[in-house]
């Protein structure tokens, strides 16, 4: 599963996508949970959402290699 | 519905867009760079965008105020890439029948684009940088 | 402050005033002639002005909102003469700070020039014509 | 006394200037009195103002031949 990395995300894990192989990881939660643990500086951000798909996503929602999946930590546009 | 990611702004484009033999009204705002951020003198700024979706957030910022107003022809431009001060980095505007609808929808654009779409502004001092909004 | 009577509204110039280093917000309030009035279709306009005082009112409107608000900079244009169906005849702008104050400010300075300063618009139909807002 | 006309005033009165001779008439009341008396159709308006040396007058303000007096119909610039 790839994960296109964007603004401080992509700065802190240091890549702009980040590949992720453990299959335990099955939905929008699962996905943070991971991020938390292995890049501990992503909890001190404001928020995190997950795109899926080009949409923001819910906790729930099903993550896998067919989805385009992001990290949008938060915006600062206009 | 004009909505685009842009190197440069170009206010006359914006303007011609908007015009509406039925608008009496037209209201635009342009987001800037200013010379001050977090209380320090910022030298440039840089917009890293995730740009398939924040078209797509566009789009539906847009199409949401096309059904809430009667609006005539509404406008979503957002620039990319590195911006000195005084450069404009964002307009957003509609033509209306009248002025109430078209400060109300103009406002609800900036702030819901500045909510949503997946844009992230990188302030740059004379001495280091900073992701805004990025941290509490 | 930039504040005149024009034959014809350039937008350019307008923004080019307004722009400012200390400002992050620019608000731009361009009235148009709409294609209806009075439940009629308008083939044109025509404005009257009291000039010097027009330009007197617009002025203390001007400074008034100055006094109120943090602004870097502010224009208040109106053109005289005949307009045409999708022209411009009048441009109201801040620059300030933050867009809060920006938005608020213009929407003071077209409010209070259309309750104030005087100039008289004459509706053109098909068959006849109406100086607007004269009676009741 | 000269007045300045625009508008639906200049219309109704059919002048770009109105002079007035009537001694009596020293305040923008006594003014508007006579101005109603002698065209009828100006007290149809939504309202009238008059400005004196450029500025909206109140109906005790003073009017004479050294002032700039105007009637102001309703505005509808904008």
């Amino acid at each position: 599963m790839n994960i296109k990395l964007f603004g401080i995300t992509r700065e802190i894990i240091g890549e702009e996508q980040l590949t992720i192989t453990d299959k335990n990881i099955r939905t929008v939660a699962e996905l943070k949970t991971w991020l938390f643990s292995a890049y501990p500086s992503i909890r001190q951000l404001s928020s995190l959402a997950v795109a899926v798909n080009h949409t923001y996503a819910e906790d729930a929602d099903p993550v896998g290699p067919d989805h385009e999946i992001a990290l949008i930590p938060p915006v600062s546009g206009g | 519905m004009l909505i685009k990611l842009v190197d440069d702004i170009d206010l006359n484009e914006a303007y011609h867009y908007l015009r509406h033999p039925g608008a009496g009204a037209v209201n635009l705002f342009i987001g800037t760079v200013r010379d001050q951020g977090q209380g320090k003198a910022v030298t440039r700024l840089s917009f890293e965008a995730y740009e398939e979706m924040a078209l797509r957030e566009m789009q539906k910022i847009g199409a949401g105020a096309l059904e809430k107003w009667p609006l005539k022809k509404l406008l979503i431009v957002h620039t990319k890439g590195e911006k000195q001060v005084g450069e404009p980095v964002v307009v957003v505007g509609v033509s209306a029948p009248h002025r109430d609808v078209s400060f109300e929808a103009c406002r609800h654009l900036i702030d819901t684009l500045k909510q949503r779409v997946p844009i992230w502004k990188k302030e740059f001092y004379t001495d280091q940088s900073s992701w805004i909004n990025a941290h509490p």
